[in-house]
């Protein structure tokens, strides 16, 4: 019996054990990979795309994709870029883009769910046109942020949290309770299990969608703004891509684009952590550059075929025992 | 008493086909009340109409005296109507207790949080009640369909709603879960709640209700006091014919070349050495309680699940494990007990779904065409046989049928490969007398032609009815053969309840 | 294809991708200049995508253009381009990658990346010989897929190799891909790997505040002549570059002339336009420089982004 | 509709049943394309010029093949996100096989130099071999991919978006290390003919996309892998005890979905006469978007071999009158995704149509 809670436990916990494994094994062929900082780092390059795809969670536990993300973000920072470079006061430039981010999900999702386009349509849509609005803002030219919001990458919260770190786990908490404990949340994963369903049910179905992509809008906006803490500069193509990033972080996370099955921790915060070590990882080892994507896609495909072997273990361990256990 | 809820003249139409046809009746508070009907009679459009689903064509509804049109469940429910649905209306990925408490969460203290400790020890007692030995948190994916069928119930039940629609609850329940849901019924009724019952168990109609209603095809045909209408003449009213067999005759005595062999077929802790055979022209029965293992058991058999040793033959020669694609070419057919999402294409037209399975015998040369017009007129004969209600059967998805005639198209498909061995896996579940008795016509035809059919079945009556044997499994063994001349419901009951049978 | 009906000339522009400030300043040094002369232009983008810049080009030919100006994906697309206009009989003028053979008939004004980065990283070594030690040497490497990238890591790589002595051991390779976040995630992590790096090149200029936020928290980021300076040397000559070395944190430049690269090849269209010449052929060279702290008095004002400073 | 019906509703009604058809048609996407250009034809005449629709319809001949590989998987409920690299590592290894001559300076520091590379080219440099095998290695190459994205998806049962992109990583990656990043010329003639020649009038890069499109619809509509293929997509469990072999049916989607990929990346490879370990790797959103515009669903099951022809159709004109225009870049963008949105629109009408009216019919 006891065995059987071993192998329970393992199982439950591959991904988490395969990221510890995978720390330690950076870690003797680097040594310097096993400090206090290096995890800092990891996770302070973590937060800005894992924000944005704790949003995307959202998205696809009803079973949509949202790609507009990238553009959701050029577009809220180069409205708070302009906003700073005509003197705005930070405060209310910040305020400004995210409801920018909020009101991209909010377009979002009024297309997907008053004019029942498919969301991946929908959101090729506002993907293109919120570049296309983010490019006619500055004419392609980048944009630059005074040291008073790069310098916020420095700040500490209680003195020793990283900003960026901090923010990362306060969204990543209340993403987590809302979709663990609240009413809304728990319904978001039966409309995205059988959306006919959730409708027979008489849930609520499309505010709840809206509020899907609503957050997600806002996310964008919000990860875009502590990259740009970061990195201190917009160019014409600041967030391109970066919807992958996020769909595949929350992919590796667990999360099916099918609907219905994801969680923010461990799913997705673990898989954008996992990407950000794995890509700190070659840095420290020093593998060829051309190498980089190489090792790192082998060392997903098998971070994701441990977990459909898992799986597969798992619901084999809880089929039901029907035979009397004699003895 | 006053009048709970009146129909007037209720009309509705599905794409040219017309599902009610102006049905008008009225229900007494506080009365149980049966509807019965052919398959695809309309009942559950009806009731698709009162629980708010469905918008009705023409025609209008009162409760309670007031003017009723729900447009959405919400509205049903606030106005105190409760709908357990005839597809089970469940979302796998969520607990039972959230299931059952999707719109109404209790909250802690306030917060928008969640009490589940309240939400968990308040549906306790209610499990234990219906015998749902689970815990609350238990994820709905990890249960039978009969369990599943059970959380309905218990959702309708725990809603303290006072109009109940029961539509066919007990499609999944053996006999001893369908006395738990009469008994609970009864207490349903002690509080005054008014309650729909729809059933092709007539039996079950005759027992616990009060009124009886009768559809048939759209129009209502019978409206009486349960006690004053006896079985045949419901049949009667439902059919418009006089019917007095259930069962048909046996045409052919079973002969002694046996067709599957089964030894000692084992996977630990699901089955355990099972062994039996089923002869060229016999019907084997297969009885058992919920959750004896009869599902898994059958599955192993047509090579959908693993098992870890035993043997499978067909016609002396072993089955390859793991193939339901060789499993079909040695001629097995299995019409599994979740039609819904392992028996048909629901968005695919009907001809196709009957079609599928024996879709090479279509195909001419390397490349495999596929003659559709030879497929499409083989599968229009099957549908016809089996008396099959729909209107265009080359363009209407099988979604649009009524539940029993969804079965139908099941058991059509692997007709169509004249199978030499017949799995069938609760086949009546869900359909009308009429149905049955062309279903169990087509069971002693196949076993005429020779085939051997394995029936599974929860109930006793028909597998005495109908077949040559009875294999009775208790928790994934096989207890007891019965022999026909053995038949008897007390002792078949027996076994499968272990009782006395060492 | 030239059934234009007024008499105006029309040229079209069709660039690659407009994400950093070198292509911005590019492009408009090339309309800016042309709209002056009252020429109409046509602009596309091809967002790099060698492809759809084909597909652009031979849209432009159909609307009967004078002629083509492209910024290529890279030098073997602007062959298949430049082949595509010489059959249509529309002059063709190629900036910035070069075709990567001589083929087709093209105007071509070429900057060797190759070059121009070892200027820059020449200047870099003997900076560190004075230095006395040996020095770690890291380079942010741009995207793989990117001729330029290459050629300026072939460039940085040919100094490396010429003072095999100086360096501490191999260069520490830092892929971007040409992304400020991707580029501080990984010079991050190589700057916690390897303490000791201290001389840094980036294969383009953009990613100095990258730079600037990574190198500040380590108390790295300082002037020339502080004993935790790094040695800083970048590509492009843009107007972040030009102040930073103004302001003494980066030490050198590779600089092409991208004023200058436009007007070579906007004089060499106009004139084979004039001529009526359908296919002009002719290599313009730009052997670009490097603006180092040494030649900041004389040279400054050849460089692109200093221009831009001082206007502004 | 009786005769007499039909009379009395006079040419209102002819309108009215006229515009029903064409928004209940198959080809809905297609007029759609048509009336598109008419509405813009006073603006840009030169969009029907003979030369633009040659230029238009020799951008659409490789993008269609693509798409087409990607509407089987997409009926599977699967995505392929890896199409692109498949272009790009077939293109490298095709051009290594058929280059007659590679630059040491550029391509020495290739793991493939010396072994199927030197300084005189390729393995079948120069010789009557080197198209045939070329083309065969390029085309073995997608398919192998594809088998391996299909055995991952439906023998391990990892999801098909992350094995595709890791795929993608992978693939891209390996075509940009084995040629160090160089684009690779000086392919024979005959090679770049498939992407620019013609076979009398008709461009060969149109006969290779009619004969894929083809033998796809048939391959889709007609055969037993076809059917397999629609119940594979709707319900897999239903369909694996009806006998189908979901596994080796989503495999060969795979398999499909990378041949096809390869040959696009043949006759890209071909108009630029280079192999290019780049080749494609900003296309994917056309291929998924003219899937999803020409309504297939990513839900799986549906879809059609025309539906997809037309939305590559929509979505090559659609850049092509864009860049006519001369709109500023940023306004491209702006249009283009209103139109897209405008055609999702007229779509969801459409199909919300259809449904109504199928039932008028029966
Ligand atoms: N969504 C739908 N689309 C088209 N036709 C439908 C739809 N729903 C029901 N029908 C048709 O309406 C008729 C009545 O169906 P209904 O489901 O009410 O029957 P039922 O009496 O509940 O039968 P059963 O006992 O088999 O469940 C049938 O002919 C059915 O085919
Ligand atoms: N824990 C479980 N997880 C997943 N599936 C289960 C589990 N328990 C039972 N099932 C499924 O439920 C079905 C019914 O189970 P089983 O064979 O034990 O019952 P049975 O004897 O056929 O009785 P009935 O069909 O009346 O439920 C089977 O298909 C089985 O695979
Ligand atoms: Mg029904
Ligand atoms: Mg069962």
């Amino acid at each position: 019996m006891k065995d059987r809670n071993w192998q329970r436990f393992i199982l439950k916990n591959t991904t988490f054990i395969l990221f510890v494994l995978l720390f330690l094994i950076f870690g003797i062929l680097a040594p310097r990979f096993l400090s206090f900082k290096n995890l800092e780092i990891i996770l302070s390059n973590s937060s800005y795309i894992g924000i944005i795809a704790v949003g995307m969670t959202f998205v696809l536990l009803t079973g949509g994709i949202d790609l507009s993300v990238g553009s959701t973000m050029y577009l809220s920072a180069v409205s708070s870029g302009t906003l700073i470079a005509a003197g705005w006061p930070i405060a209310p430039t910040i305020a400004v883009s995210l409801l920018i981010g909020i009101a991209m999900g909010y377009v979002n999702a009024l297309i997907i769910t008053r004019l029942k386009i498919v969301p991946f349509l929908a959101t090729l849509v506002t993907m293109t046109v919120g570049r296309g609005m983010g490019l006619f803002v500055t004419k392609s030219v980048q944009v630059d942020f005074p040291d008073s919001i790069t310098l916020m990458s420095t700040v500490k919260v209680f003195g020793f949290i990283p900003l960026q770190i901090f923010i990362f786990g306060l969204v990543v908490i209340l993403a987590m309770v809302f979709l663990r404990l609240t009413k809304s949340g728990r319904q978001l994963y039966a409309v995205g299990n059988d959306p006919l369903a959730a409708e027979r049910a008489g849930i609520q179905t499309r505010p709840l969608i809206t509020s899907t992509y609503v957050i997600s809008g806002f996310f964008a906006a919000l990860g875009g703004f502590i990259s740009i803490t970061q990195i201190g500069r917009v160019s014409a193509g600041f967030g391109s891509g970066d919807e992958f990033d996020a769909i595949a972080a929350a992919v590796l996370g667990g999360a099916s684009l099918m609907g219905g099955v994801g969680s923010v921790f461990p799913g997705t915060v673990l898989g954008t952590v996992m990407i950000q070590m794995i890509q700190a990882g070659l840095v420290y080892t020093a593998v060829d550059i051309y190498l980089h994507p190489i090792v790192m896609s082998l060392i997903i495909f098998f971070a994701v075929l441990l977990d459909s072997v898992r799986t597969g273990q798992l619901k084999k361990m809880e089929r039901r025992t029907i035979m009397k256990i004699t003895s | 008493m006053g009048i709970k809820l009146k129909f007037n003249n209720i009309q509705k139409h599905f794409f040219g086909v017309t599902a009610l046809d102006g049905v008008s009746f009225e229900i007494e508070e506080k009365h149980t009340v049966g509807l019965i009907g052919e398959n695809g009679a309309g009942k559950s459009t009806l009731m698709n109409i009162l629980g708010g689903v469905l918008l009705p064509d023409g025609g209008n509804m009162s409760l309670d005296g007031d003017a009723y049109l729900p447009s959405n469940p919400r509205d049903a429910a606030q106005r105190g109507v409760a709908f357990i649905h005839q597809e089970l209306n469940l979302f796998t990925n969520l607990s039972i207790a959230e299931n059952i408490y999707i719109n109404s969460f209790p909250s802690l203290k306030k917060t928008p949080l969640i009490d589940k400790k309240k939400m968990n020890d308040s549906l306790k007692s209610l499990l234990k009640s219906l015998d749902l030995n689970y815990s609350p948190s238990t994820t709905v994916e990890n249960l039978a369909p009969g369990e599943r069928q059970l959380v309905e119930i218990a959702k309708a039940l725990h809603s303290d709603a006072f109009l109940i629609i029961f539509d066919e609850p007990t499609t999944s329940l053996t006999a001893r879960e369908t006395e738990k849901l009469f008994t609970i019924l009864d207490q349903l009724r002690s509080e005054g709640r008014t309650i729909i019952y729809i059933s092709h168990i007539l039996g079950e109609v005759k027992r616990i209700t009060d009124d009886v209603i009768v559809l048939r095809d759209g129009k209502v045909t019978g409206n009486s006091e349960t006690g004053l209408i006896e079985i045949p003449e419901m049949i009667n009213q439902m059919v418009g014919r006089e019917s007095d067999n259930l069962f048909p005759e046996r045409s052919a005595k079973p002969k002694d070349s046996p067709i599957l062999e089964v030894k000692s077929l084992s996977q630990p802790g699901i089955v355990g050495n099972v062994d039996f055979s089923v002869h060229e022209g016999e019907v084997l029965g297969v009885f058992g309680l919920m959750g004896s293992g009869r599902t898994e058991m059958a599955r192993m058999l047509f090579g959908v699940d693993t098992y870890r040793s035993g043997s499978i033959s067909i016609d002396g020669t072993p089955l390859p494990r793991n193939s339901p694609q060789s499993s079909i070419e040695r001629g097995m057919a299995f019409v599994t007990e979740n039609r819904r999402e392992e028996g048909l294409l629901m968005n695919v037209a009907i001809t196709e779904n009957i079609g599928l399975v024996s879709l090479p015998d279509y195909c001419r040369n390397l490349v495999k065409w596929v003659d559709a017009k030879r497929m499409n007129e083989e599968a229009g004969i099957i549908g016809d046989s089996l008396k099959l209600k729909a209107s265009d059967i080359r363009r209407q998805p099988a979604m649009s049928l009524s539940g029993g005639n969804q079965q139908k198209v099941v058991i059509g498909k692997w007709l169509m490969t004249k199978p030499r061995l017949l799995i069938m896996d609760e086949p009546t579940r869900g359909i009308d007398v009429g149905a049955k008795y062309e279903v169990y016509s087509i069971m002693d035809r196949l076993a005429a032609d020779n085939s051997g059919i394995l029936f599974i079945s929860s109930e006793v009556e028909e597998l005495i009815g109908i077949a040559d044997r009875i294999v009775v499994m208790s928790q994934g063994e096989v207890v007891k053969v019965f022999e026909k001349k053995d038949f008897d419901v007390t002792a078949l009951m027996a076994a499968a309840f272990r009782e006395a049978v060492a | 294809g030239s059934d234009k009906a007024d008499d105006g000339i029309t040229i079209a522009f069709c660039f690659q991708d407009l994400e950093t400030e070198f292509w911005v300043a590019g492009h408009s040094a090339i309309t800016n200049t042309l709209e002056a002369q009252g020429i109409k232009v046509i602009e596309k983008n091809a967002n790099e995508d060698a492809n759809r810049q084909l597909e652009q080009v031979k849209d432009v030919i159909v609307q009967g253009v004078d002629g083509v100006i492209i910024i290529p994906q890279d030098g073997e697309s602007a062959v298949t381009i430049a082949k595509e206009c010489n059959s249509a009989g529309v002059p063709i003028g190629v900036f910035n990658r070069p075709p990567a053979d001589k083929s087709a008939d093209a105007l071509v004004v070429v900057a060797n990346n190759e070059a121009i980065a070892e200027q820059a990283v020449e200047y870099i070594a003997q900076e560190a010989m004075k230095l006395g030690r040996k020095v770690t040497p890291a380079i942010m490497v741009g995207d793989l897929g990117d001729p330029n990238a290459v050629g300026r890591r072939k460039g940085f790589y040919n100094v490396i190799d010429k003072y095999p002595d100086l360096w501490t051991g191999a260069p520490i390779e830092i892929p971007t891909k040409w992304d400020s976040n991707t580029a501080l995630a990984n010079l991050q992590s190589a700057m916690q790997a390897n303490p000791d790096i201290d001389f840094l090149f980036t294969s383009s200029d953009f990613l100095y505040p990258v730079i600037k936020s990574v190198l500040a928290p380590l108390g790295k980021w300082q002037k020339i002549g502080d004993d935790s300076h790094i040695l800083l040397a970048g590509l492009d000559g843009d107007k972040t570059a030009c102040s930073l070395q103004k302001d003494g944190y980066v030490d050198a430049t590779g600089v092409q002339d991208v004023y200058a690269e436009a007007q070579m090849l906007l004089d060499a269209m106009l004139a084979a336009i004039e001529k009526g010449e359908k296919t002009p052929n002719e290599w313009l060279y730009d052997d670009g420089f490097a603006l180092t702290q040494a030649n900041m008095g004389e040279r400054e004002m050849d460089m692109w982004g200093c221009k831009i400073l001082a206007g502004e | 509709m009786s005769k007499v019906d039909q009379l009395n509703t006079g040419r209102v009604g002819n309108v009215k049943i006229l515009g029903r058809k064409i928004l209940l048609s198959e080809f809905f996407v297609l007029y759609l394309t048509v009336f598109y250009l008419l509405v813009l034809f006073p603006f840009i005449p030169r969009v029907f010029s003979p030369y633009n629709i040659k230029n238009v319809l020799s951008n659409t001949w490789p993008l269609l093949v693509i798409a087409i590989g990607q509407t089987f998987v997409l009926i599977t409920a699967g995505i392929d996100l890896s199409q692109t690299s498949v272009m790009a590592l077939s293109s490298i290894f095709g051009a290594v096989i058929m280059t007659s001559e590679a630059d040491p300076a550029l391509l020495s520091k290739s793991p493939l130099w010396g072994i199927m590379l030197s300084d005189k080219g390729g393995l079948f440099a120069g010789t009557s071999a080197a198209l045939p095998v070329g083309l065969l290695v390029m085309m073995a190459i997608g398919i192998m991919i594809g088998l391996i994205n299909g055995f991952s998806v439906a023998k391990l049962r990892m999801p098909p978006f992350i094995v595709t992109l890791v795929s993608q990583m992978f693939f891209a990656a390996v075509a940009i290390w084995l040629s160090k990043s160089e684009n690779i010329r000086h392919l024979p003639e005959s090679f770049s003919r498939l992407g620019r020649g013609n076979f009398g009038p008709i461009p060969i890069a149109l006969i290779i996309a009619v004969i894929i499109a083809v033998s796809a619809h048939l391959l889709m509509s007609r055969t037993l892998y076809g059917r397999r293929l629609y119940a594979t997509g709707i319900n897999p469990r239903a369909a694996r005890i009806s006998g189908v072999p979901t596994t080796k049916i989503i495999i060969a989607a795979y398999a499909l979905s990378g041949f096809c990929a390869a040959v696009g990346g043949i006759l890209y490879s071909a108009r630029l006469e280079q192999g290019r370990p780049t080749l494609g790797n900003t296309l994917l959103l056309d291929i998924i978007g003219a899937n999803v515009i020409g309504g297939i669903s990513l839900a799986g099951g549906k879809g059609k071999v025309l539906w997809t022809v037309f939305g590559v159709v929509f979505f090559i004109f659609l850049s092509n009158t864009l860049n006519l225009l001369n709109l500023k870049f940023f306004v491209i963008d702006i249009v283009k995704g209103l139109v897209i949105l405008l055609a999702a629109i007229l779509d969801v009408v459409r199909s919300q149509l259809a449904l109504r009216y199928s039932g008028g019919k029966v």
